[in-house]
């Protein structure tokens, strides 16, 4: 009896082995009390430790698990995307309440966990690792997100988004089962080949399908309608976890969204490229609106994501090599962008007795430039000034918008841009100009001191190295990025010529 | 050279922030300084008898996104660089003389603004200059917002609000533009090899229908920049809240690279459209001189009298600039910076007369002249020059524009000529009223101080200087103004050739010699 | 019996998932409901493969039931986090986080 | 040396005197700067001489230069340089002009000793003599342009010279806006003979009008139309006249000066420098004729009621312009020009007079208040009697051979132009008139306050001065003679002034005498030989019996004003009450104000309200409210579709998969 076992890439999953194993690791360390400080390092490491994998994987695709799972660089760009915003969370997670409530270490795991599932899914070309990888991304998320326990508000979101996202996996994962059905193969390029095959073009299985399967990845990279949960949930979640949803959940969504509908669905451009546009330009509108006069900052995040991600979606919409590193480069500014604001955010709720709201970072320019540099680059940058990578991420998506002759949605951009200086600008003006009422500060009030939900005050926080460091690099790689983008493009270019 | 002079201020502002607060204005004004130095030196080097591009840096930026680093100085922008130059050391040495809360900041911003604008001019490549044109902003809306003065109690904007209502505004045309320059490059490149080159741009030609559209993308930019009628809204806000020495810079200076955007891109891009929509855009700056002098002459701050002047003017600019003749443009070029010259001072002048009387408005001034002499007869010659007294510069660059208009298009130049009359009023009205008349009680005037002198007097000086010589500034110019004319007249645009060439009457006569646009074309164009 | 009853059943118990969510206030229902979409897909899942004739699909089933499986005890934990904290078990009553 | 560099000395010495005064203001002694301002003056005259003499070593028919110094504005086939020609027409101005403001400075370094603003005054008046010589030597008309304004402005500045007197800067302005208005009509001018003629420059313009230009072409009636816009608005002209009564605000040197002597007659100047252009547009030459005529009766039937000295004064001088004007538009140009050369004598003359009346007066104007300064100002009232007799023509005076000269030549064109004679010599009567009811009511009669006291103690001395206009009191401190008032008796300089300009207004008709001798003509005719007008000569018998008429004219209209103001002093008041309309008519100018600013003022300022209150606020604004509105409406909705209900998210949800699911199946089918 012979056995002939399976070609086992150990090169190609070898970032995957070593998250599982940190993941372990880390649960593990929360068993035994001294170990238990060490979480965060421990994390931090194992983070590093796939980071240096997947680089070393650079530049040399692979098909993975009998084509199960791809590693291109598409694929390891935006991990390490993934990979870094998981990283500043980590940093961001330190002496945060959240992690006292729910173990320093369960919650670390929980994070690496979903990590794993975005270095999956960012590999996926197979609707059963696709739908796999979702749920290993999105089930550590619902928990991380309620971990502050004591926040009412923190339960609410853990609640809302695993409903509204059971609702969307389920949506998609019905929407899988059409296309399987249709082309009788799970792997992308079946699916794509099947399309052809049976010549299924416009039949209402497959249409259904990919209708259901769209809302599913809508859904998760926040596009309107589809976008409601965002603004709650990134408001109710600990701060840490809403940076690390806001940025990397994006990324993995948007690679699987790139693979699913320009490599298996290509063929049906024309049925959904106008519907995604049309996509697009409803959420950089909803966005937009949304967010103005908002007072909460992180609520103000989600909201400008929703909008953030429908200038994202053009570069899905376009079918293009440009269009791919567009949306890339894109991701990697809005993480530098997004991590240096939400820094400040966690600074200034340990801070102050305001939380996140926009009162707490009034006069900011004044008493602590450190602070208010860095979230002053990361507003001006998302709202697509110069000299910054924001900037240069518009350009880049408008000219793949342009090339792939999608100029309205091109003025789109623009005049959602318009809108959005409104609410950038706000909390800059909050920061910089005449305070209009009471500073912020640290001495907290009585009244306040009573509350359970009151954090304690910690007035050093935006001084520590863990948040002020954090800010200070992603600042930095915000302007650097925007002065000298080229190595960031070439990156992006990388990550294009994966899929086309 | 000319990236010297792009980046010598930034260099200087971020040292700055690392100087102790009592010498970091000292060491802005000499950043400005060396960037005056170095902007003049660029003027003596420069070979004017050439319309091509001198100093000129070439280096690819992004080349993924065909976008590249160049820079260079022509007859276009060279004055407009020295009046940046001119004016940021008078601004900063003018804020330098008084306490600024938050300094380092302060004057950090100033010289990022300096080079931002600097940068507008001395792009060559359209993405760069849009970028530029966008980046100008941001320093301005730290300054006029953070360092600016509330309204509230005048039922005006408080600071905040009225630089934000300025920087969405403007923004709205530099984001259509973004479009529009990115869409200009594809369109151009149409496959072949993505460029933003302006130069390389001009010798692919779009079609008709994408020029209509990119045309106006364009306009909408730089008309709100100066601002023109019916887009000029967020000017009284913002001037009103502004911090003067800011205040001077930007109506200045910023206001010109819209005109200059005309001279530097549209024309040059989008002939066709150019002569197509050539009444449109005349409407539009007849509309501003006349609407913009009325205002002037009712209004009671002195601030907006001086900012509605600059819409007329700006009018009389863009006028001059769509007459699309070379003496109109010429004259358009000329009267950048000549009222670059004088709204400067003017508005040194108000912070003055704001010292001295503790009021911005007109009513309560009066009777300053008595015991400022020295003062008064400075804010003479400016308000002169302002109402383009014929022997000022001023009246040259008018003269050439109206000119222009005249022998385009003689109408249009019969309505514009009423803004002329009306110049004259709200200038003299600013004068007499500031600093004639029996003075308001228990108001004191005094003498302008040695060291606010020694701001004012050059910039005078300037003024004084041009309007004997004005040929300095034109025949430096022209070259490139009439090669950059030619090309719309030059192209496919009969009626704009025959606005150029023999009047209707037909003389026997021949008229221009600037104007055979046969000899004027670009080498290499159809 | 061809397969078009399994997909309209499949379909009927998605809808009747749906609907669920959207007429029940009870966290628990909620959570039986979305089973019931998840199995919708399921059933389409199977049914589909053994149209197919290939077990993609029915591996694909099994693998979404662990995942069915980790929802409900992730959503359970919440509901008794939330019930600790004395809160309603309402999700009407959820709505701190709006606007 | 030759005459053009003298002619470039001659506009130089007044620009440095100018500079030199008020660099130094505070430098130097108050004496030292009026010195520096009427020596100025005097060396350019001597250039202007020294270039004369250059001239009249040269053929009368090559007697013009063109000289220009550097390229003024020259690019895209503008020919701009800075350029001045000198011919007979231009040197003789010259001459005029720096002769009598020699004279005239001399008098202000007298009269103004006692105002703080000396060496402003100088200054400015330096500057304006600048601009005079600018505009009279330009060799282009963009540097005409250009002295045009700066004349303008030199008025502006001497009107509102006392600047604390709200009615002096309103002059000053009004003064400066009509002149601008002026100054249109020439750009505009100059861009249609550009278009047409493809240049600036004089000498081109002039030698291609003829072969470009068919007679009457409305293009060269346009420009002559235009021309006389900018002519009429400085030579207040109507209907462009009301800034200069007015502009008697400033100090009395500068109406002897500007409004009287110089910058009024400017556009006299104008048409006879451009006369190649009226005459290929008889049409434009005969409308400014009669406007002329129309000024001449309407400012002389004015100067009849004013109770004003120098206002009177200042109405007589527009109606003096209006001869000049009509002799040069009807092609006597010397004759106008030598009209222009004794009108400023006489005229500077007479305000000199008045201005050390009016000091006497301690800046009174109102003749009402005046009489008797017969006995107290000796010297005055003698100088002012000269002048008045110039401007009445009583024979053999300078007026008297000038004014007549020009009624010839029109009587000598014949037809219609005997309009011109009739009409003429009607002005002429009233001009006699109300020349001798100013000279008799000042000077006879009992003397009143001041001319009493100057009897007893020989010396004025006044309390502190007011307006008379306003009421309010003067503010000394900004340059306003104090309680030292200076009169020509008490200050040599001032009556060696009057003393040559009365010798000038007595005699200086005698270089012109028909059939006698001809100066004047002589010199100038070369000048204007091209149209065909020139040669129409009145023969001496006609110029004779033309005299004789005038002489008898102005001696009956002394005698009316003789038998209304001496011999029956209640005539007048009877004549007032029986046309109590027609005096009021007059006594309002005609409402030419009136007119104006309901016309053009209200409308342009209620034009300017309408912007600022309704079209500001509701157009431009509400352009960025209504989008700042419609924004927040959506963000308003939007915020209330998120209504934090779980249950909503999920219909929301599934709503957007139907309707994306249903969009797929109907695109696709």
């Amino acid at each position: 009896m012979n056995f002939n076992e399976p070609q086992i890439d150990y090169a190609g999953i070898s970032p995957l082995i070593s998250l599982t194993v940190g993941l372990c690791v880390v649960l593990l360390s929360a068993v035994f009390k001294p170990v238990r400080r060490w979480a965060p390092g421990l994390t931090l490491i194992a983070l590093g430790a796939t980071a240096g994998l997947l680089i070393w994987q650079w530049d040399d695709p692979k098909a993975l698990i009998t084509g199960a799972l791809k590693l291109d660089d598409l694929a390891i760009s935006i991990s390490l995307i993934a990979i870094l915003t998981a990283g500043f969370c980590v940093l961001f997670s330190i002496r945060e309440r959240a992690t006292e409530e729910a173990g320093s270490g369960e919650y670390h795991a929980l994070l690496l966990g979903s990590v794993l599932g975005m270095v999956l899914l960012a590999q996926a070309t197979n609707l059963v690792t696709f739908f796999v990888a979702l749920e290993t991304l999105s089930i550590p998320l619902y928990i991380l997100c309620a971990t502050n326990l004591r926040r009412e508000g923190s339960l609410e979101s853990g609640l809302k988004y695993l409903i509204v996202g059971s609702i969307g996996s389920a949506t998609l994962l019905y929407g899988m089962a059409f296309l399987y059905g249709g082309t009788g193969s799970t792997g992308f390029a079946g699916i794509a080949e099947g399309i052809a095959r049976n010549g299924l073009d416009g039949d209402p299985l497959i249409l259904i399908g990919i209708a259901m399967a769209a809302v599913g990845l809508a859904f998760k990279t926040s596009i309107a309608p589809f976008h409601q949960w965002t603004p709650d949930v990134y408001q109710g979640a600990p701060t840490p976890i809403t940076g690390f949803m806001a940025v990397a959940t994006k990324a993995a969504a948007f690679a699987v969204f790139l693979r699913f509908f320009d490599v298996a669905l290509g063929s049906q451009l024309d049925t959904w490229q106008p519907a995604l546009a049309a996509l697009a330009a409803i959420s950089i509108v909803v966005g937009n609106v949304g967010a103005l006069g908002q007072d909460s900052l992180k609520r103000l995040m989600g909201w400008s994501g929703v909008a953030q991600a429908g200038y994202m979606l053009g570069g899905v919409v376009v079918v293009s090599k440009a269009g791919v590193s567009a949306l890339v480069f894109y991701l990697a500014a809005y993480a530098f962008m997004n991590l240096g604001a939400f820094a400040v955010i966690v600074a200034r709720e340990r801070e102050t007795v305001f939380g996140d709201d926009i009162r707490g970072i009034r006069g900011l320019g004044a008493e602590r430039p450190l602070l208010a540099w860095p979230l002053t680059i990361s507003m001006l940058a998302l709202a697509g000034l110069p000299a910054t990578a924001g900037f240069i991420g518009k350009l880049y998506l408008i000219e793949a918008l342009v090339e792939g002759d999608y100029t309205w949605l091109a003025v789109f951009i623009a005049v959602g841009t318009m809108i959005s200086l409104a609410y950038y600008l706000r909390v800059v003006a909050a920061m910089w100009m005449r305070p209009e009422g009471e500073r912020a500060t640290g001495a907290r009030p009585a009244i306040a001191g009573a509350s359970p939900e009151a954090d304690p005050v910690d007035l050093e926080a935006g001084r520590r190295w863990y948040v002020a460091g954090p800010a200070l690099i992603a600042a930095a790689a915000t302007i650097f990025f925007g002065i000298v983008p080229q190595p960031l493009v070439e990156f992006a270019e990388h990550a294009g010529r994966a899929l086309f | 050279m000319s990236s010297a002079i792009l980046w010598a201020p930034l260099a200087f502002g971020l040292l700055g922030l690392f100087l102790p607060s009592r010498t970091v204005g000292w060491w802005a004004v000499l950043g400005t300084a060396v960037t005056l130095g170095l902007a003049i030196s660029a003027a003596l080097g420069f070979d004017s008898g050439s319309s091509a591009l001198q100093y000129a840096v070439d280096e690819p930026w992004i080349s993924g996104l065909g976008v590249d680093y160049s820079l260079g100085i022509d007859g276009l922008n060279l004055f407009l660089i020295l009046l940046t130059a001119v004016l940021w050391t008078g601004g900063v040495a003018f804020a330098a003389f008084r306490e600024q809360e938050r300094p380092k900041t302060f004057y950090f911003l100033m010289l990022v603004a300096e080079t931002a604008t600097l940068g507008s001019f001395l792009a060559q490549d359209l993405l760069l200059f849009v970028l530029f044109f966008d980046l100008m902003l941001v320093p301005f809306y730290f300054l006029f917002g953070a360092w600016g003065h509330d309204r509230t109690g005048e039922g005006g904007l408080t600071a905040s609000a009225a630089t934000l209502k300025m920087i969405v505004y403007t923004l709205i045309g530099s984001l259509l533009m973004l479009v529009a320059a990115i869409a200009t490059g594809v369109i151009a490149a149409d496959g072949g090899h993505l460029t933003f080159s302006i130069a390389a741009l001009q010798q692919r030609s779009l079609s008709h229908g994408s020029q209509q559209w990119l045309f106006w993308f364009f306009a909408a930019a730089f008309l709100v920049k100066m601002p023109a009628f019916l887009l000029h809204g967020w000017m009284p806000d913002a001037y009103r809240a502004a911090p003067l020495p800011a205040l001077a810079v930007f109506s200045g200076v910023l206001a010109k690279v819209g005109a200059y955007g005309f001279l530097r891109v549209v024309l040059p891009l989008f002939p066709d459209a150019a002569v197509e929509f050539q009444e449109v855009i005349l409407l539009i700056a007849l509309a501003s001189i006349l609407y913009g002098s009325v205002m002037a002459f009712t209004q009671t701050n002195v601030r907006l009298i001086a900012g509605y002047s600059s819409v007329a003017q700006l009018g009389f600019i863009t006028a001059g600039i769509f007459a699309l003749r070379a003496d109109g443009s010429d004259g358009a070029v000329l009267q950048m910076v000549n009222h670059g010259l004088v709204v400067a001072p003017i508005f040194v002048i108000v912070a003055l007369l704001v010292e001295r009387t503790g009021s911005e408005d007109i009513r309560e001034m009066g009777g300053l002249a008595l015991r400022a002499p020295v003062l008064a007869a400075l804010f003479l010659i400016v308000a002169l020059a302002t109402l383009a007294m014929p022997g000022s510069a001023n009246f040259v660059g008018e003269f050439y524009i109206l000119n222009g208009l005249f022998q385009a298009k003689i109408v249009f130049a019969f309505v514009a000529i009423a803004g002329v009359a009306m110049s004259a009023y709200y200038a003299l009205r600013l004068y007499q009223g500031a600093m004639h008349n029996r003075a308001p009680e228990g108001l004191l005037s005094r003498e302008i101080g040695r060291r606010d002198a020694l701001v004012l007097v050059p910039l005078v000086l300037c003024i004084l200087g041009l309007a004997l010589y004005p040929q300095l500034i034109l025949e430096r110019t022209a070259p490139k103004v009439e090669r950059t004319v030619a090309k719309v007249t030059g192209g496919d645009a009969p009626e704009a050739r025959l606005a150029t060439t023999t009047p209707p009457t037909g003389r026997k006569y021949p008229y221009m010699e600037g104007n055979r646009p046969v000899d004027l074309r670009e080498p290499g164009t159809p | 019996m061809n397969i078009e009853w399994y997909i309209v059943l499949s379909a009927l118990l998605f809808a009747t998932g749906a609907m669920g969510i959207l007429i029940r206030r009870s966290p628990m229902v909620i959570l039986l409901c979305l089973e019931l979409m998840l199995n919708a897909g399921n059933l389409a899942l199977v049914a589909f493969s053994r149209m197919v004739g290939n077990g993609q699909g029915q591996i694909f089933a099994v693998i979404v039931m662990v995942v069915a499986a980790c929802e409900v005890v992730v959503g359970l934990g919440l509901i008794v986090a939330i019930f600790r904290r004395r809160l309603p078990l309402n999700v009407d009553d959820l709505r701190e986080l709006r606007g | 040396m030759s005459a053009t560099a003298w002619a470039w000395l001659v506009l130089l010495f007044p620009l440095l005197g100018s500079i030199a005064i008020a660099l130094g203001f505070r430098a130097l002694p108050q004496k030292l700067a009026g010195v520096i301002g009427t020596a100025s003056i005097g060396l350019a005259f001597a250039c202007g001489v020294a270039a004369l003499i250059g001239l009249l070593g040269e053929d009368p028919g090559a007697r013009h230069h063109a000289s220009s110094l550097w390229d003024y504005a020259s690019v895209a086939g503008l020919d701009i340089k800075l350029g001045i020609y000198l011919d007979q027409l231009s040197l003789f101005m010259v001459l005029v002009v720096t002769g009598v403001s020699t004279l005239i400075h001399l008098y202000s370094y007298g009269y103004m000793q006692s105002d703080e603003g000396y060496h402003r005054f100088f200054s400015y008046l330096n500057f304006f003599v600048f601009s005079m010589l600018l505009l009279v030597l330009a060799g282009n008309f963009v540097l005409l342009i250009v002295g045009w304004a700066f004349v303008g402005f030199a008025s502006y500045a001497l009107i509102s010279f006392w600047y604390r007197r709200e009615t002096a800067t309103r002059a000053g302005m009004k003064a400066f806006v009509i002149n601008v208005v002026g100054d249109i009509g020439l750009v505009l001018a100059a861009f249609l003979i550009f278009r047409e003629l493809g240049s600036f420059d004089y000498g081109t313009v002039f030698e291609k009008a003829p072969e470009v230009f068919s007679t009457n072409e409305w293009t060269v009636t346009a420009i002559c139309l235009l021309l006389l816009v900018g002519a009429f608005a400085k030579s207040a002209q109507l209907p462009l006249h009301t800034w200069l009564p007015d502009a008697m605000e400033g100090p009395t040197p500068v109406s002897s000066l500007i409004h009287a002597a110089t910058m009024v007659t400017a556009g006299v100047y104008l048409i006879a420098r451009t006369h190649v252009l009226f005459a290929l547009a008889p049409t434009a030459a005969d409308i400014s004729a009669f406007i002329g005529l129309a000024t001449l009766l309407v400012a002389a039937t004015i100067a009849l009621v004013m109770t004003d000295l120098k206002r009177a004064i200042a109405y007589s001088t527009m109606s003096q312009i209006g001869y000049m004007v009509v002799g040069v538009s009807i092609g006597a140009y010397s004759a106008g020009m030598f009209h222009l050369m004794t009108h400023a004598f006489f005229k500077a003359l007479l305000f000199m007079a008045a201005g050390s009346i009016i000091a006497a007066m301690a800046n009174e104007q109102n003749i009402d208040r005046m009489s008797g300064f017969g006995k107290a100002m000796r010297f005055t009232s003698v100088t002012m009697l000269c002048g008045g007799l110039a401007l009445a023509a009583f024979p053999l005076t300078s007026g008297f051979f000038s004014k007549d000269e020009i009624l010839a030549y029109a009587g000598a064109r014949g037809g219609m132009y005997l309009i011109f004679v009739v009409l003429g010599y009607f002005g002429a009567f009233l001009t006699a008139i109300y020349t001798f009811r100013l000279i008799f009511r000042v000077l006879q009669g009992e003397p009143c306050l001041e001319a009493r006291e100057l009897i007893e103690t020989g010396h004025v001395h006044h309390a502190h001065p007011f307006n008379p206009a306003t009421g309010e009191q003067e503010d000394t401190d900004v340059g306003f003679p104090g309680p030292e008032h200076h009169i020509a008796e008490s200050s040599a300089p001032m009556r060696v002034a009057m003393a040559v300009l009365a010798f000038g207004a007595l005699f200086g008709g005698l270089i012109q005498v028909p059939g006698v001798d001809n100066v004047v003509s002589d010199w100038l005719d070369p000048v204007f030989t091209g149209p065909v007008l020139a040669h129409v000569h009145p023969s001496i018998a006609w110029d004779w019996i033309g005299l004789a008429i005038g002489g008898a004219i102005s001696l009956l209209g002394i005698w009316a004003a003789h038998w209304l103001y001496i011999a029956d002093p209640e005539a007048p008041r009877r004549l007032e009450t029986r046309f109590r309309g027609l005096h009021d008519f007059l006594f309002r100018k005609w409402y030419f104000d009136e007119a104006i600013d309901l016309l053009v003022v209200r409308p342009a300022l209620a034009v300017g309200r309408f912007s600022n209150r309704v079209f500001e606020r509701f157009v431009v604004d509400g352009l960025v409210s209504g989008t700042e509105g419609g924004v927040r409406g959506a963000s308003g909705v939007v915020r209330a579709v998120q209504n934090g209900f779980v249950r909503s998210y999920a219909l929301l949800l599934i709503a957007g998969f139907a309707g994306l699911a249903l969009y797929f199946l109907l695109s696709s089918s």
